[in-house]
């Protein structure tokens, strides 16, 4: 339809416009486009990360969106679906991420059901993943921790780096907190976690990245991928520590009539009861 | 550094903000170049059907072309599904439409709200690479998007009448436009709630 | 203008590049190979389309948004120390495991040996970890379609010249040194080196990567003719230990692969079990 | 003006007929005129000391010290004017320093004294400048030779001694110390001599109250400059007092020796 | 020829350090972004001088607990956002120079003088700027009433009654505006609009605006320290912060 | 013209990171013992470490002849104390000061020392300062890539009644995970102990123990 159209591409039909306009407003210099914009795209400057335990995988990340130093999104969502037993945490530009994976989740699902199987293996959705943006050098700066359970391999863990490079560990983490998180993972990690374990272990690394990374913050998401796929537990907010500490008790009320107005109409809604033809 | 951005050039700011049952949109009416005023009843708020708002600062033309696609597009979706789209529909397509310009982006920053059919609330905000952010508070753009966050931040409380949320819209916008050289020259504030739009004009600084 | 990603060479004889569509099968086996030609449309695309959109980019100037923790231009590095020997009957190839994106060492542990053709030809990769990880599984699609074309196993040589040609035909995109290594009926064990830019060396040992510069002294000072599979390894483990000490984009672990006609064997050594030098 | 120069002595510039400087001279008086100052170099150390005369009753104990730090393992006495030494301890600071920046080690007493002497002597050449009016004792712990003693007098000449002593008490003094033997005293029992001879260089009667100031740089200080413990001074200096009043005073502490020069047989030189 | 020189290379570093700016600056910056929000606020008999405790540099947070608030007299406290190396370079200097005139003149400075003494000082480097952005609050010794000053980096300075720096300076200040100038009464006449608040009420605005700017600007966080200038006396109080 | 560079335009001989932390009885100190020349490891046992006087301990990263440079005024500074004879010492607070003060002064030169320093003195005191002049005391320090590594878990264990044996091993921690994910860093470390009362103990060069590569079988092939 419309709306569903498959991803043709990037369309490049402004390019010589920007270029020309870039150019104009930042005196002939050949500056980065980012330096001539007040305020950069929208950012996950994130702290993403993941852990495999017996059963399945357990991936984590924060829920702040930058633009610049200011907070866009206190509450945005990082842990992207890409099959109903894969997941995958997006770092980077923020619209990379979210249109990267979209755009696999929905190759898994036509994948699924050309092969006519229940569950993708999460090796197809890395390929995938490592192959687009490989083709893409880097440009598109998605940094990705896949995790998700299989028949074939059982619980696997990958993170996928903009340039298209996959590293496949039982712990990793991406982003801007990522050391953070890493220095918990290399501190407390041990082979045989159980899934209690392991989610304590993901829930310490990003709080670390959320206190320690300015880029990361507000609350901790979790997502348990388990039962050889079969089940999910998607734990939207699964701490939230950090709530605005105070507000004025008595509030900001304003007396109605506070705003002077110069016009005012309402536009009441015309109830649409038959309609006569479509043409 | 703001007059030589292509998404502050020609001013402007956009700020929404949910209410109980109803969502208001906010947008200032200066049209400049860069420090010059040309005009004050620049429009940023497009109706995309009674119950849709559509708000873009940004580059002028980009804005009026962007208006314009989205404008054709959801006719054609009229068309096709003989109903009006849903706000997180009109989201998707304007979010694809920019994404789809990736590396040559269009300099805008879409708002969206409106009310779907039982009047639940629905803002959502735009980057220019079309990373929507759909949230339950408020939503800020332009050239004083920072101040909007500022002053929102503050002031916006959950669970506001139309009533209110206008009175907290208009003060948010009006005190943030203040301290900003490249939007203002009047306001205008869209209530959208479970009788229609209330559509105000405010008296706001000509300077 | 043009959308970016047009496939300008035909995919590889032998494998569809659509998504597999229709093929049912069910042993975890052929599920495997399947998802292997499904999972990845060919990678010579992959490269190819990089070239028309990098080209695009180059041409105008272009600069696009990246994160700012992290710069396209140092994408991760296998700032490493690889090597192979050769031995009467077989080849030994070791690598460290440090990939690094700066002074941070984004995985400790990496795996730079990478199969080929198992168990017969594997490859030691130095330079990017996405182009060398692309230029594996493209050579590794290669041979193993050369395979079931040829219905015998690819030569040491073969797999060589593909990494040679890729290279070659690629060198101003690709950052990628690579050791191809392997035994074959036709000649034994072989090492070859391939450098940045494509030039294809055999030689009877080869080391590579960044801390090879600290040993190439070591090396040619303590290597002998006709060491046997034991006296290789302890080669490796001496030299590649020297290299590591001393080069700060290389360490972890020691990982070796020993390839003979019986088939590989992987081998690991961890830093208390490898020789030390001096340090001071 | 009209002095025991005639008109030669009116500055550094100018010999008199006698192929004298008397500016020089003069300078070595005002050291003769300070409270006695004694440095003895023993087996394990070398001591410095000084009889600080305490003409204001006033001053705090320990105020106006006349030995200084130069650095950990050197100190400096000063007879003479005192702001003059302070000077001249300010120059082999900054030497001392210096010599430690560049060569990173200590550096050598000879080496010091040495410059310290040069220092001293450009000031007896021009005639916009006067003489240093003290004589400045330096002590120190050498790497290779062990504890040492130099002297650099107003005119720039530095000497090295076993024993050295100058101001008021200097005769008395100096015929004490021909009389120790130095191939077996250690500082502790320096330390007591030397209260001995200052106590006894005095004329009760005449001279104004002292404190006494002693120093060493000796094995029992880890070869650093310290302060001689101060219930070791106490009691050496208690121990001296109460003993009877020896007779054989070998000449007045009062009679200044005109015209002595610094270096004359007195002293218990090693080498120059 | 027909401008005089003004002297100013000379007014505090050599021509060698000038030299070294104009060739060094393209490999090494001697300015470093610190972040954090400062404020000053004056009522009919206080002042108030706030400010954030967080450190950063780039993504990090090296500390927790860096106060940006010095108080100069009993009757002005000064606080700076910007470089943290430079304010405590700018602390440092104040402080002595008070010190002096209390030395010389047997008296605290006035706050007006202050005032002036902390342009002068940011000025004498005009091209060597001292990265801070300073806000300085207190009260006349004579009449009791609070007055604040808002500053440029390099001295400029306004008399005003609220007035807010820094990192979160953007966010922090329409609220104000709104709140105390009353800017959006139009029907007011001007001389009325100016809110009058309680200390109380002033102190509950100040931590309200500092949790809105902890909470969407993220080099503002960890705990405000709060001092209050009034004629008893300066009070600092110290409140938690996000800090993520 | 050409000009001679006189000042540290880029580090050439450096060290990484240095962490300390404040404990219930004292100070500890820790960093390994490498000096890189690029991306080689060139001195491995060199020591970042340096008491200037009874009580007090400095340790630094960066640029090796300025923190050389560094540890020689701060020797001199406490000789020129000892020749004062005063009967005052440098407190640890006036020696982080002054070392701010130095730092301070050549970044407004445009002649940086690039150094970043921690300083540990008796009194329980922990101080840090970097290149830029920047100083503040702290219950937690880490400077260079260990801001981001160490810090972390520094701040996570960290309590108010954490023993000096106990802070030794929460850094003996951060520096093993410094070690895996540090290019620059080394396994060969040097701990600091002053104690409350002043007391320094400064550990020879010693090897981190307990490493943990089980990690590297469960990563093989890609």
């Amino acid at each position: 339809m419309l709306l569903e159209q498959d991803f043709q591409g990037f369309s490049f039909d402004l390019f010589l416009r920007n270029q020309q306009l870039l150019r104009r407003w930042s005196n002939e210099s050949k500056e980065r486009i980012e330096n001539v914009l007040a305020k950069p795209p929208r950012k996950t400057g994130t702290t993403i990360a993941g852990v495999l335990f017996a059963g399945g995988v357990v991936l984590g990340a924060d829920t702040r969106a930058t633009e610049g130093n200011v907070v866009a999104d206190k509450n945005c969502s990082k842990i992207h679906y890409i099959a109903s037993n894969i997941y995958c945490c997006g770092a980077g530009t923020a619209a990379d991420t979210e249109a990267t994976t979209q755009l696999i989740a929905s190759q898994m699902e036509l994948h699924r059901q050309a092969v006519d199987r229940d569950l993708v293996p999460v090796a197809a959705a890395m390929t995938r993943l490592k192959h687009y943006l490989f083709r893409y050098q880097g440009y598109i700066s998605a940094a990705l921790v896949l995790g998700g359970v299989d028949e074939l391999n059982g619980p696997s863990l990958y993170t996928v780096y903009p340039h298209g490079s996959v590293d496949q560990l039982p712990y990793v983490s991406m982003g801007s907190g990522s050391l953070a998180a890493m220095a918990v993972f290399e501190a407390r990690w041990h082979e045989a976690l159980t899934e209690e374990e392991a989610k304590c272990l993901v829930y310490e690394a990003i709080s670390a990245g959320i206190e320690n990374d300015l880029g990361s913050g507000s609350n901790v998401d979790l997502c348990v991928v388990k039962n050889g796929g079969r089940a999910v537990d998607y734990l939207r907010g699964y701490a939230k520590e950090n709530v605005r500490v105070y507000r004025k008790p008595t509030g900001h009320v304003f007396a109605r009539g506070t705003t002077a107005v110069l016009a005012q109409e309402l536009r009441k809604y015309v109830q649409v009861t038959r309609v006569v033809s479509d043409l | 550094m703001s007059q030589v951005n292509p998404l502050h050039y020609n001013g402007g700011a956009v700020f929404a903000a949910t209410g109980n049952q109803c969502v208001a949109i906010a947008a200032d009416r200066r049209f400049g170049q860069a420090q010059l005023t040309l005009a004050c009843d620049a429009n940023r708020l497009f109706r995309v059907h009674d119950r849709l708002v559509l708000g873009l600062t940004g580059l002028a033309t980009d804005c009026l072309t962007l208006a314009e696609r989205v404008r054709m597009r959801t006719n054609l979706y009229r068309l096709g599904e003989k109903r009006e789209p849903k706000p997180a529909t009109i989201s998707a397509l304007v979010s694809a439409l920019l994404y789809e310009r990736r590396f040559a982006p269009y300099f805008v920053e879409p708002v969206i709200v409106g009310l779907s059919g039982d009047n639940k609330p629905y803002c959502c905000s735009m980057d220019l690479l079309g990373t929507p952010m759909e949230t339950d508070e408020f939503v800020a753009a332009g050239t004083c998007a920072e101040s909007l966050y500022g002053t929102g931040e503050t002031f916006w409380r959950p669970g506001l009448d139309p009533e209110d949320l206008f009175e907290v819209t208009a003060q948010c916008m009006l005190a943030a436009l203040d301290r900003d050289c490249l939007s203002g020259w009047g306001a205008v504030v869209y209530v959208l709630h479970s009788e229609g739009v209330t559509v105000r004009e405010l008296k706001a600084r000509m300077d | 203008m043009s959308r970016s990603h047009e496939a300008t060479i035909p995919p590889a004889r032998g494998f569809s590049s659509s998504s597999g569509g229709g093929l049912k099968t069910s042993t975890p086996a052929s599920l495997e190979l399947l998802y292997a030609a499904a999972a990845a449309s060919d990678p010579f695309e992959g490269i190819a389309s990089a070239m028309s959109f990098t080209k695009h980019l180059l041409m105008h100037n272009c600069d696009v948004w990246t994160p700012d923790w992290y710069n396209p231009t140092q994408d991760p590095q296998l700032g490493t120390t690889i090597m192979a020997v050769e031995y009467d009957g077989g080849v030994v190839l070791a690598a460290d495991s440090r990939t690094s994106t700066g002074t941070y060492v984004a995985n400790r542990v990496s795996d730079k040996i990478t199969a080929v053709a198992p168990p017969y030809i594997y490859c030691a990769r130095s330079g990017s970890a996405a182009d060398t990880q692309m230029l594996a599984d493209t050579v590794r699609r290669y041979v193993t379609a050369l395979a079931l074309e040829t219905q015998r196993p690819a030569t040491v040589r073969t797999a060589a010249a593909l990494f040679r040609e890729l290279i070659y035909q690629n060198k101003s995109r690709l950052t990628a040194g690579v050791i191809c290594a392997g035994w074959d009926p036709l000649n034994g064990g072989q090492v070859y080196s391939i450098t940045l830019g494509g030039t294809l060396v055999r030689q009877p040992f080869s080391i590579g990567g960044s801390g090879s510069t600290y040993i190439y002294g070591y090396c040619d000072a303590s290597y002998r003719k006709g060491m046997n599979r034991e006296a290789c390894i302890a080669f490796c483990q001496q030299a590649a230990s020297l290299a590591m000490a001393r080069d700060g984009s290389s360490g972890g672990v020691l990982r070796m692969v020993c390839i003979e006609e019986s088939g590989a064997q992987r081998l690991l050594f961890t830093e208390d079990q490898l020789p030390r030098g001096w340090q001071g | 003006m009209a002095g025991v120069g005639s008109g030669y002595d009116l500055t550094t510039t100018t010999f008199s007929p006698e192929g004298r400087v008397y500016q020089v001279e003069y300078a070595t008086k005002a050291v003769e005129q300070s409270g006695t100052v004694i440095g003895i170099r023993c087996v394990d150390g070398v001591v410095l000391a000084v009889e600080n005369l305490r003409g204001v009753k006033l001053l705090r104990p320990d105020s106006l010290r006349r030995i200084f730090a130069v650095d950990r393992h050197i100190g400096i006495a000063v007879a003479g004017i005192g702001p003059d030494g302070r000077h001249m301890v300010g120059r082999a600071r900054s030497e001392a320093q210096n010599y430690r920046s560049v060569y990173a080690e200590e550096i050598p007493p000879s080496l010091l004294a040495e410059r310290l002497a040069s220092y001293a002597h450009v000031y007896s050449l021009y005639w916009h400048v006067r003489p240093f009016g003290c004589t400045i004792l330096i002590g120190g712990w050498d790497a290779s030779q062990g504890p040492c003693l130099y002297v650099v007098e107003p005119d720039g000449s530095g000497y090295k001694y076993r024993a050295y002593a100058n101001g008021k008490g200097r005769t008395a003094v100096r015929t004490a110390l021909n009389k120790l033997n130095f191939e077996q005293l250690t500082c502790t029992s320096a330390v007591q001599e030397i209260a001995r001879m200052i106590h006894q260089s005095r004329d009760i009667a005449k001279d104004k109250p002292y404190e006494l100031e002693m120093a060493w740089i000796s094995e029992a200080s880890d070869h650093k400059f310290a302060r001689v413990p101060g219930a070791l001074v106490v009691s050496s200096r208690q121990a001296v007092e109460e003993e009877p009043q020896q007779m054989e005073t070998g000449g007045s502490t009062a009679s200044a020796d005109r015209g002595e020069t610094p270096s004359t047989s007195t002293h218990i030189m090693e080498e120059s | 020829m027909s401008h005089p020189d003004p002297g100013f290379v000379s007014m505090s570093f050599d021509s060698d350090t000038q030299r070294k700016i104009v060739s060094h600056q393209r490999t090494w910056s001697p300015y470093v972004d610190n972040g954090g929000t400062v404020l000053a606020l004056a009522g009919r008999d206080y002042a108030i001088v706030a400010a954030d405790t967080r450190l950063s540099v780039g993504f990090s947070i090296p500390s927790r607990n860096f106060t940006k608030i010095v108080q100069l007299t009993d009757q002005a406290v000064l606080a700076s956002a910007g470089m943290g190396a430079d304010r405590q370079y700018l602390h440092k200097i104040l402080r002595s120079r008070l010190e002096i005139y209390r030395y010389q003149h047997q008296k605290e400075m006035s706050l007006g003088a202050i005032a002036q003494l902390l342009s002068n000082t940011l000025y004498s480097r005009r091209f060597f700027p001292i990265y801070a952005f300073n806000v300085l609050g207190g009260i006349d010794a004579n009449t009791g009433e609070g007055f604040v000053f808002g500053y440029d980096a390099i001295g400029s300075f306004e008399k005003v009654k609220v007035v807010c720096s820094g990192s979160g300076q953007t966010l922090v200040q329409p609220v104000l505006d709104q709140q105390l100038a009353g800017r959006q009464k139009y029907d007011v006449p001007d001389d009325q609009r100016m809110a009058s608040l309680s200390l109380a009420e002033a102190i509950e605005l100040t931590r309200d605006v500092f949790n809105s700017a902890a909470e969407r600007d993220i080099l503002t966080g960890d705990a405000l320290e709060l001092y209050a200038v009034t004629a008893s006396g300066v009070r600092c109080e110290r409140f938690e912060l996000r800090r993520d | 013209m050409i000009e001679t560079p006189t000042h540290t335009t880029e580090p050439i001989v450096t060290g990484s990171s240095v962490l300390g932390v404040q404990c219930v009885d004292g100070v500890v100190l820790a960093c390994d013992t490498l000096a890189s020349y690029g991306s080689l490891a060139r001195f491995q046992r060199i020591t970042r470490l340096h008491q200037p006087a009874p009580g007090v301990v400095i340790a630094g990263g960066g640029e090796y002849s300025d923190l050389q440079q560094l540890f020689r005024i701060t020797d001199n500074i406490f000789r020129q104390e000892f020749c004062q004879e005063d009967g005052y010492e440098l407190s640890p607070r006036a020696l982080h000061s002054y070392l701010a003060r130095v730092l301070y002064g050549r970044r407004s030169r445009m002649d940086p020392l690039y150094n970043s320093l921690a300083v540990a003195g008796k009194g329980r005191f922990l101080g840090c300062i970097d290149l830029y002049g920047t100083a503040f005391e702290s219950e937690a320090v880490a400077t260079g890539i260990g801001a981001l590594l160490a810090l972390p878990l520094i701040r996570k264990q960290w309590h108010a009644a954490l023993a000096m044996d106990e802070g030794v091993r929460l850094l003996e921690e951060c520096l093993r995970v410094l070690y895996y994910r540090d290019c620059r860093a080394l396994r060969s470390v040097q701990v600091a102990k002053v104690s409350d009362s002043g007391e320094v103990l400064i550990s020879e060069p010693y090897e981190l123990s307990n490493l943990q590569w089980k990690v590297a079988q469960a990563a093989e092939e890609v």
